[in-house]
């Protein structure tokens, strides 16, 4: 069961870098949210892996790690108001830029105008 | 427990609160009450720093839960410190804003509130997942002022900042759920007694957890390789903001400080100095990018963004050297290049609005309206940035330099640090004499007459320099004892010792 | 608990499932969208339901307490099962997507 | 009972009360207090939320209505898995408008899903002017007597329900 | 005997989620997708109650109602992505 | 204190001065006098007792932890630096007064001026070497604002920014210098230091001390190779030229070799160091000078020159040599201060500055010719004038050296060359400018005498020059004395100050450098010749093409490494965490600990290996958008399962809602973005990024491995033990959330309002032009509401929100809560955006979405704060249990409304995220911007 969560996680960081690693608002959005998956799916497992302990008093005998639960769903939620502002901080750039290019227009990296020389221009 | 600690954080989220309700009110309310909040959480702070100056930490437990159970904010003099910049530097970039920044966009007082709000969580916090927390609400806020006013020149730039310190909050959590999966407590108190007795079967996971720490604070703090979001971001925020925002970076420093003076210290048994190695060479490497960044700048923005920078790489030069002096000499640094790179920030945008569409580079262009008192603040601001006497950075420097013990360090520190401040005079000059001194025949439609609001904020920040140096030996009294609380980490942990309220009375 | 009980469940777990699996594969192997689009609107809603079905049975038995919470999840499903294909439907058409040789009649372009 | 504090959908209040109950799993004093509450208050709440007043006429025949389509549909599930797990069976799928007679929104969309839930067939659309139903039929006898049933079964008994 | 039944009910939702799988992958057009997720959203519903049943546990029944709600909220998104492009206007 | 307030006085000029800037040139003059006047009163009384060697010093602390303290020196060299810069500085403001125009920004000049003359005495009087530092930068600053003082010009600025380079940057060595200086000694103290002579000399960081130090004295006094400065810092006003850069700037670091004498000189390296760098400056100086066609060009290779000179002696290390050195400093002062007034002068009166234009000017202004002849002389060594003097000990002292074998004969010829060519460039300024034939194409003809008290300065100064030269041990006996005296730091050499002390060999190199350096310049044609078949070298072009240089590569280099894409700078983020996690990991390599590993069930494992498959997929398939989308959700579905499937209801219910909400926003978004990806990363990168993500992948995978088989203690055991008794709930999670670690989740809801003000700030003024096709072409269709979903939807809504409400309530005791309930609210009100429209269902909604926003976060802070009355800190919860007939019990507690403070933000925030984004593709304005 460990090993398996654990390439779960893997997989999902993996793939989620990946996407963070490309060029286009979209997808950096899409691999955000997938590491965050990974993240709070890791962050979850601090606590260890238990079956049928849900934290709940008096409904089973042994309780699982209730801490990382709580943590995770601060984290959940922080993560959500965090993808709308990207999602929507893409779009801006989009509409800014005319492109969804992470950089801007594909142009960005041009330099610009050779009108701010030294002083040797008089 | 002293209700007073709780203030610099509930004070800002209340403001913020009204300015929600109150985003139909008139402007001119808004800006008063917004202003009157800032004004109390200086007040407050400024009571913090007195308070904390008798060496005790105090603590204050949220909830009535006893650490390391509950959250608790813990008061010492670093805190006291950096609440205390961060309160004077906002109640002046807050003044400026009413020049109007506040009203080219939609919310300003509230986001301005909340950020102030989360960086003194940040700051008070002695719960590791309440830093995080404290990282998201500033930077949350930060992400909201960044884009304030519009236009297009913003959104590339703070798109960057965003997915960079988005996959930083990402590590952060990983950073932290490393070290509870072993420690199983999040308070740093706690925490740092329990690193010292770890497993040294589980030592790899702790490390490894605590380099990821670190990793996300150098990100914050803008350490090379993890500081090119820096110069296009706060280049392009509008004034007060990027003002602000100097004392951003000094939250993943102070976050450096404060868990790799505690947890990771030299009292840190298997884990002591974590990453202080690394961090070393990378803080020297930062400040000549820096200098490089400031020397190749064709905008002011640009320049002093850069200049950030250089003091990021300073201070953490001192940081790591791992010494009281040098810590101490780092907070002395800390309050200077907080407000003058700030003032400078001001000042960059007064300029830029005095010269049309040469706006803040660094080319010819028409004369400028006010620009007598302006060359003269940008030449204290550049002063005090570059570190040349008689103003605050040359102090800070000089202590920085003082604090290096003999040795190979000695050399680099000085060396580093020597040149790149001969090379940011030559930036600065060039930049000066072009921006001020070139000008060209021309007509800038008229800008208008520097308003008092902007005149005041920029003029204090700058002149700071000068009351830093005037107050320098209280100051560097309270940085010494700060430093030396900060070298004693055990007198930090017995706070997991204080009493919650009504267990009083039994002890 | 009783082994009519016990049978009860069961049957009503294995026909679910039955059902879920019979949906599935009508979605698998169905020749086009809109053939595949009755596997999931018919057998999959009534496989859970009978599953549904069963845990009712089953917590109103072990607990010796009325368990009907999950009624209201069959009671979802059957409200909005058709509205999810009318959508896609819709979607369908409005893309054009191909039907299987020999489909009588045609969809509307509106 | 359009006053202000009223019921705005009677029909919808019962059926809060009854859902409360079940979310409660059973009935005990607490839960009936605060059933009857919600199935007051959230309707008022909501009501500009649903500001036509569908009025069922027969509530008895609607139960009927129910109990049959549930019976309808455990049929067609059976129909269409048998189906779907033969692979010999080559279906004849077809679309097929059907021309409705209802008129009240409501009732055309009951009527819709009705149909979606019985055997073979899914109301794939309805026509800008309501007056068609356009149903997919997953394997189709005759297209007329199809139509016939649905009329038979569900539109008329549904007419009869919503007026 | 639940035991059992479970088991293989276990086993054949596993299979139809298999399945659903399968066409997601293989689409071969969007709707498809759509169709395939929203089945598993189903036989998700299916999963949560036999766990809910393996461990003698009813605190999982708002999950499933929740995966039904949520379910149903993203496919008519998607759907009307697909027709209309806007979700929300 | 005296001394303190000297040093203050001039400040307070600099400040006060610019005040009378309007009352005219005269008022302002006479303001800006009074503080030198009255700082020489002051100085006045003190003067007896320096005779015998005393020293006066003042000490207030300042920053002791680095040894900085206002600690002030009064002895025989400071008093002398000190009269010079205060009696100068009156001769110079005097002279201003006339020298500049009316129309110019009189105020910023005398400001400056003073604040030059405060920081000048600052460095002479201190006796704390930190202290003495500041005011040696502060004089690099004030002569960079003076040099470009008019900073229209071109070469004003640049020649300003080069001083600023090399001074400034010479101060910063000295920084070094003297901090190494303050670590060897344990003191800045000036009487620490000058007594610890042994102590530093022997030191191992001797000589990188002295290197130090002497950068910043050579830079300052223009030593070669760092001479080039100075006469490029003649663009200043001659005022300026003549006070700073004549008179007492450029002598700052003789000063400091002076000051530092006893501490630093003696030894072999100081020799070679200070004495050759002091006589290749005082050749080339004085070589350069001849050629100068500018009178101030010329003047200024002069002090060049001379301060090689007085280098040079102090350089030779012999008593002698160094009283010869302080008496040359003031013998140049005096005439060359006055040559370059006349110089202004003639500028002033003739409109240029070019010998080749001015000639004959004997006829037009015989006063001032007399006058600048007088100290020309002075400059070329004429007996009788003071200049003799002082060059005569010089010759003497080049004589004394003991150089082996033929380097004994160097310092007496390059003392007799620079002899020569200084006779020379005097000659020259004499003969070229007041005679030889008549004037050419003067800019204003014809000139005339000056104002009557512009002369005044001159006067006075060339007076000095004879009066010191023909009664040198009246004039300035005393002077001299106590000044070397302070400088030897002990006995003083057996030396008379005489006109004549004899017919011996250094009068025989004086004549030879006389009638040499006349008969060179009658023969100055043919060296004018030679000397221009060399390209005279522009330093300042050199330095600004070395700046600009500089700057460019800087800006290549940095927008090379500072790129501007996001790719980069994550690549090194995620390389940056990789490689340090790593670097630990990888000791323990592929872990399992003590609790091994457990065995997996089929279903579970099914999931994972399709949770695994979709990940993997999503980044495989991410060009295409939705169904990367797709693909997300179901990720997103299997996330959800996992947490249920390990104990985690919350979390399950938690991420299931947040997920469609997330789905439904990136669809919004889709809207308006392309539904492909270009395909545009080279394959190199996609590997590069693959490597990485594998890396990032395989890190977390032996961490989590690592971890999980792991056992540990936490700190939970209290919250399931006192979650009930402490906390009113028996659902551990919702109580840790709403009220052990309430604070956070205070934090939680902050950061949701502020993120949806901030996206709704966002996007008020975005222009997103809406597709009016989707990607693959087909229009849009026209059904934008379908019946069957909003008759469906309106009933949905209370069930809904009765759902929510019920999952709100148990929350504190079964999985649920406000966060959960919220999100089932807002997504059953987003289901009416969908079916029914944004403004059909705004138009329904009673308040602003915005309103649940801050009352949320009020009522959770309100909350906090209630316990604040009891004395309890914030966010102290309180419980209690109720009865109340046919109800029964019910739990009531302040976490439930904290909880309630957590739903209405949720509700608030996530509507109106989603209503923003929404609002965008309305294309009527009708919408009210606040719903
Ligand atoms: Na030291
Ligand atoms: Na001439």
């Amino acid at each position: 069961m460990e090993i398996m969560f654990a390439l779960v996680i893997g997989a999902l960081t993996a793939s989620g870098v990946y996407l963070i690693l490309r060029a286009r608002s979209f997808p950096v959005v899409v691999g955000l949210t997938m590491l965050s998956y990974a993240v709070n799916l890791f962050l979850f497992s601090t606590g260890r892996l238990a079956t049928g302990a849900a934290p709940i008093i008096g409904h089973v005998e042994n309780y699982t790690d209730p801490l990382p639960q709580a943590l995770v769903l601060t984290a959940i939620v922080i993560g959500f108001a965090m993808t709308a502002f990207v999602v929507v901080l893409a779009l801006r750039a989009h509409a800014d830029a005319g492109d969804d290019h992470v950089d801007g227009r594909i142009d960005y990296e041009e330099p610009k105008q050779e009108e701010t020389s030294s002083e040797e221009v008089k | 427990m002293n209700h007073w600690l709780a203030a610099p954080i509930l004070l800002p989220l209340l403001g913020g609160i009204l300015q929600i309700f109150m985003s139909f009110a008139p402007l001119g309310l808004r800006r008063v009450l917004g202003l009157a909040t800032t004004t109390l959480i200086l007040v407050i702070s400024l009571g913090l720093v007195l308070l904390a100056d008798d060496g005790s930490y105090r603590i204050y437990a949220f909830g009535n839960w006893a650490p390391p159970f509950g959250i608790v904010l813990v008061l010492d003099r670093l805190s006291a410190i950096m609440v205390f910049i961060t309160a004077f530097l906002a109640l002046f970039c807050h003044i400026y804003s009413i020049r109007g920044t506040d009203a080219v966009g939609r919310h300003f007082h509230a986001l301005f509130l909340f950020q102030i709000m989360g960086l003194n969580i940040a700051f008070l916090t002695g719960d590791l997942f309440n830093l995080f927390v404290a990282f998201e609400v500033l930077l949350i806020a930060s992400y909201g002022l960044l884009m304030h006013g519009g236009g297009s020149v913003r959104s590339i730039p703070g798109l960057h900042y965003v997915v960079l310190n988005l996959v930083g909050s990402a590590l952060f959590l990983i950073g932290v759920g490393m070290l509870y999966s072993v420690t199983g407590t999040l308070n740093m108190a706690d925490l740092a007694l329990a690193v010292r007795d770890v497993d040294p079967n589980d030592l790899p996971l702790v490390e490894s957890g605590g380099m990821i720490l670190l990793v996300v604070f150098a990100l914050k703090a803008a350490i090379l390789p993890l500081c090119f979001w820096l110069p296009q971001a706060y280049a392009a925020a509008t004034a007060p903001v990027a003002a602000l925002f100097a004392v951003m970076t000094k939250v993943g420093i102070y976050a450096i400080v404060r868990v790799y003076s505690l947890i990771f210290g030299a009292e840190g048994g298997p884990v002591a100095n974590l990453g202080m190695d690394w961090l070393f060479p990378l803080s020297l490497l930062t400040i000549a990018m820096g200098v490089l960044g400031a020397v190749g700048a064709d905008g002011l923005r640009k320049l002093v963004a850069w200049q950030v920078i250089i003091s990021v790489g300073t201070l953490m030069a001192a940081i790591s050297l791992g010494t009281a002096p040098a810590t101490s000499a780092a907070l002395f640094y800390l309050v200077h290049t907080t407000w003058i790179t700030a003032g400078l920030f001001l000042v960059a945008d007064l300029i830029a609005r005095q010269r049309g569409t040469a706006e803040d580079r660094i080319v010819t262009a028409p004369r400028m309206r006010s620009r007598t008192l302006l060359s003269i603040l940008f030449l204290l601001g550049t002063t005090a940035a570059a570190g040349l006497p008689p103003l605050s950075g040359f102090f800070a420097k000089v202590l920085i330099l003082e604090s290096v013990n003999t040795g190979v360090s000695m050399a680099w520190v000085w060396g580093v640090i020597i040149v790149g401040s001969f090379m940011t005079v030559v930036a600065f000059s060039r930049a000066g004499s072009i921006v001020f001194w070139r000008n060209v025949e021309g007509h800038v439609k008229d800008p208008g007459r520097l308003t008092l609001p902007v005149t005041v904020s920029t003029s204090v920040l700058i002149g700071m320099s000068l009351a830093i140096v005037a107050f320098a030996g209280p100051i560097t009294e309270y940085t010494d004892a700060a430093a030396r609380q900060l070298h004693t980490p055990s007198m930090y942990i017995e706070i997991l010792q204080t009493p919650m309220v009504g267990e009083e009375v039994t002890q | 608990m009783s082994i009519v009980m016990e049978i009860i469940i069961s049957v009503l777990l294995v026909t679910g499932g039955l059902f879920a699996l019979a949906g599935a594969i009508g979605l698998a192997r169905l020749p086009d969208f809109y053939t595949r689009l009755h596997g999931p609107t018919k057998a999959t809603t009534l496989g859970v339901g009978g599953i549904v079905f069963s845990s009712v049975v089953f917590f109103s038995v072990s607990e010796r307490t009325l368990g009907i919470e999950e009624i209201l999840i069959m009671v979802f499903l059957f409200l909005t099962a058709p509205i999810s294909a009318n959508m896609m439907a819709k979607a369908a058409m409005h893309l054009r997507i191909d039907r299987v040789e020999g489909t009588r009649g045609n969809p509307w372009d509106q | 009972m359009n006053s202000r504090f009223g019921l705005p959908h009677p029909v919808l209040s019962i059926t809060l009360f009854l859902v409360w109950q079940a979310l409660n799993n059973g009935i005990s004093g607490a839960s009936v207090v605060m059933g009857l509450l919600l199935a007051w208050l959230l309707p008022l709440f909501t009501r500009n939320f649903w500001p036509d007043n569908p009025h069922v006429h027969r509530p008895l025949r609607f139960m009927l209505y129910v109990i049959r389509v549930i019976w309808d549909i455990i049929v067609a599930s059976i129909n269409v898995a048998l189906i779907v797990i033969n692979p010999k069976r080559r279906p004849k799928p077809a679309f097929v408008s059907f021309p409705l007679e209802l008129k009240h929104p409501l009732a055309i969309s009951t009527l819709a899903g009705t149909i979606s839930l019985t055997p073979g067939t899914v109301s794939a659309d309805i026509s800008d002017d309501q007056t068609l139903l356009l149903i997919h039929v997953l394997d189709v006898g005759d297209e007329m007597e199809l139509i016939e049933t649905i009329k038979r079964n569900y539109e008329r008994p549904l007419g009869e329900i919503f007026k | 005997m639940i035991e059992i039944a479970l088991q293989i009910t276990l086993a054949m939702v596993t299979l139809a989620v298999v399945l659903n799988i399968y066409r997601l992958i293989k689409g071969p057009d969007a709707p498809d997708r759509i169709l395939a997720l929203d089945s598993l959203y189903i036989n998700a519903i299916a999963l949560i109650i036999l766990l809910g049943m393996t461990l003698g546990s009813r605190m999982y029944i708002e999950s499933a109602l929740l995966i039904a709600v949520m379910g149903f909220v993203g496919t008519v998104a998607l759907s009307k992505h697909l027709k209309r492009g806007s979700v929300i206007e | 204190m005296t001394l303190a307030l000297v040093v203050l006085l001039p400040f307070l000029g600099a400040i006060v001065a610019p005040l009378f800037a309007q009352a005219g040139r005269t008022a302002i003059a006479i303001a800006s006098s009074i503080p030198a006047v009255v700082a020489l009163a002051m100085l006045y009384p003190l003067w007896g007792p320096l005779a015998e060697g005393t020293v006066l010093v003042e000490t207030m602390p300042w920053l002791p932890t680095i040894g900085l303290s206002l600690s002030f020196r009064l002895d025989g060299l400071s008093l002398l630096f000190s009269l010079l810069i205060l009696i100068i500085g009156l001769l110079i403001i005097l002279y201003s007064r006339y020298y500049l125009k009316k129309h110019e920004n009189v105020g910023k000049f005398y400001s400056l001026l003073l604040a030059f003359m405060g920081s000048m005495l600052g460095i002479v009087l201190s006796s704390n070497l930190i202290l003495m530092l500041i005011f040696w930068e502060v004089t690099s600053l004030v002569s960079f604002l003076l040099i470009s003082f008019w900073n229209y010009k071109q070469d004003a600025r640049r020649g300003a920014r080069m001083a600023l380079a090399v001074t400034g940057g010479g101060g910063l060595a000295l920084l070094a210098g003297v901090l190494l200086l303050g670590e060897i000694v344990g003191s800045y103290e000036l009487d620490d230091v000058l007594a610890a002579g042994e102590l530093i000399k022997n030191h191992a960081l001797y000589p990188v001390t002295l290197v130090l130090i002497l950068l910043g004295a050579f830079t300052k006094s223009a030593q070669f190779p760092f001479h080039f400065w100075l006469p490029h810092a003649m663009q200043a006003p001659t005022p300026v030229s003549a006070y700073l850069h004549s008179a007492t700037m450029v002598k700052a670091g003789i000063f400091l070799m002076a000051r530092l004498y006893p501490a630093l000189a003696g030894t072999e390296l100081w020799f070679y160091l200070v004495s050759f760098t002091g006589m290749v400056t005082l050749l080339v100086g004085a070589y350069t000078a001849l050629f100068k066609h500018d009178l101030k060009g010329l003047l200024a290779h002069s002090t060049v020159s001379h301060l090689g000179l007085i280098t040079l002696l102090f350089g030779m290390g012999t008593k002698l040599a160094a009283v010869a050195a302080v008496f040359h400093v003031i013998n140049h002062a005096t005439f060359k201060a006055s040559l370059f007034m006349a110089a202004g002068i003639i500028d002033h009166e003739t409109g240029t500055r070019d010998m080749r234009q001015i000639n004959g000017l004997w006829r037009f202004m015989p006063h001032t010719a007399t006058l600048a002849m007088v100290a020309a002389a002075s400059m070329a060594g004429v007996p009788l004038l003071n200049g003799f003097l002082s060059k005569e000990m010089f010759f003497a002292e080049s004589l004394e050296l003991n150089l082996p074998g033929f380097w004994a004969y160097l310092p007496p010829i390059v003392a007799t060359l620079a002899g020569v060519f200084s006779v020379a460039y005097s000659a020259r300024f004499i003969h070229d400018v007041f005679f030889n034939g008549k004037p050419v194409n003067l800019p204003i003809y014809p000139p005339h005498e000056p104002p009557r008290y512009m002369k005044i300065p001159v006067e006075i100064l060339a007076f000095a020059c004879v009066m010191v030269g023909m009664f040198p041990a009246i004039a300035v006996g005393p002077l001299l004395d106590s000044a070397a005296l302070a400088t030897l730091g002990g006995a003083l050499p057996d030396y008379h100050l005489q006109i004549i002390h004899g017919f011996n060999l250094p009068l025989m190199m004086s004549f030879a450098a006389f009638f040499g350096g006349l008969l060179m310049y009658t023969q100055r044609q043919k060296l004018y010749d030679f000397h221009d078949r060399f390209r005279d070298i522009d330093e300042k072009a050199v330095f600004e093409a070395a700046v600009s240089w500089l700057s460019e590569r800087a800006r290549a280099l940095t927008d090379r490494i500072e790129n501007g894409s996001l790719q980069r700078y994550a690549a090194l983020l995620f390389g940056a965490a990789v490689v340090v996690a790593l670097a630990p990991m990888l000791d323990l390599g592929l872990s399992i600990g003590d609790l091994g590993v457990s065995s997996v069930d089929l279903p579970t494992a099914i999931a994972a290996a399709i949770l695994i498959i979709c990940a993997l997929g999503t980044a495989a398939m991410h060009r295409e958008r939705l169904y990367a989308l797709i693909l997300l959700s179901v990720v997103g579905l299997m996330v959800a399962l996992t947490f249920a499937r390990f104990s985690a209801p919350d979390l399950a219910m938690t991420q299931l809602s947040v997920e469609v909400v997330t789905i439904v926003l990136l669809m919004l978004a889709l809207y308006y973005l392309p539904s492909w990806t270009p395909l545009e990363a080279s394959r190199f990168r996609r590997w590069r990024d693959g490597i990485i993500a594998l890396l990032a992948g395989g890190g977390m995978f032996l961490v989590t491995l690592a971890m999980l088989t792991r056992p540990f203690e936490s700190i939970s055991d209290y919250f399931l033990e006192n979650s009930v008794t402490g906390g009113g709930g028996t659902n551990v999670v919702n109580v840790i959330l709403v009220d052990f670690r309430g604070f956070d989740t205070l934090g939680e809801i902050t950061v949701l309002a502020i993120a949806a003000l901030g996206i709704f700030a966002m996007l008020r003024e975005a222009k997103l032009t809406p597709p009016s096709t989707d990607g693959q072409g087909h229009p849009w269709t026209k059904d934008v509401h379908p019946t069957m979903l909003a008759q469906i939807s309106r009933p949905l809504l209370p069930l809904a929100l009765m759902v929510s409400l019920f999952i709100f309530l148990r929350g504190h005791n079964l999985p649920g809560g406000g966060f959960i309930a919220g999100l089932i609210t807002s997504v059953a009100l987003i289901l009416q955006y969908i079916a029914s429209g944004m403004r059909w269902s705004h138009q329904r909604m009673p308040f602003s979405l915005r309103t649940p926003i801050g009352l949320g976060l009020l009522v959770a802070t309100v909350t906090g704060l209630a316990s604040l009355s009891a004395g309890y800190p914030f966010l102290t919860s309180t419980f209690t249990h109720i009865h109340w007939p046919i109800v029964g019990d019910f739990e009531l507690a302040s976490a439930l409304a904290f909880d309630v403070g957590v739903y209405l933000t949720v509700v608030g925030a996530t509507l109106t995220i989603l209503a923003s984004l929404g609002r965008l593709s309305m294309k009527s304005a009708a919408m009210p911007e606040d719903a």
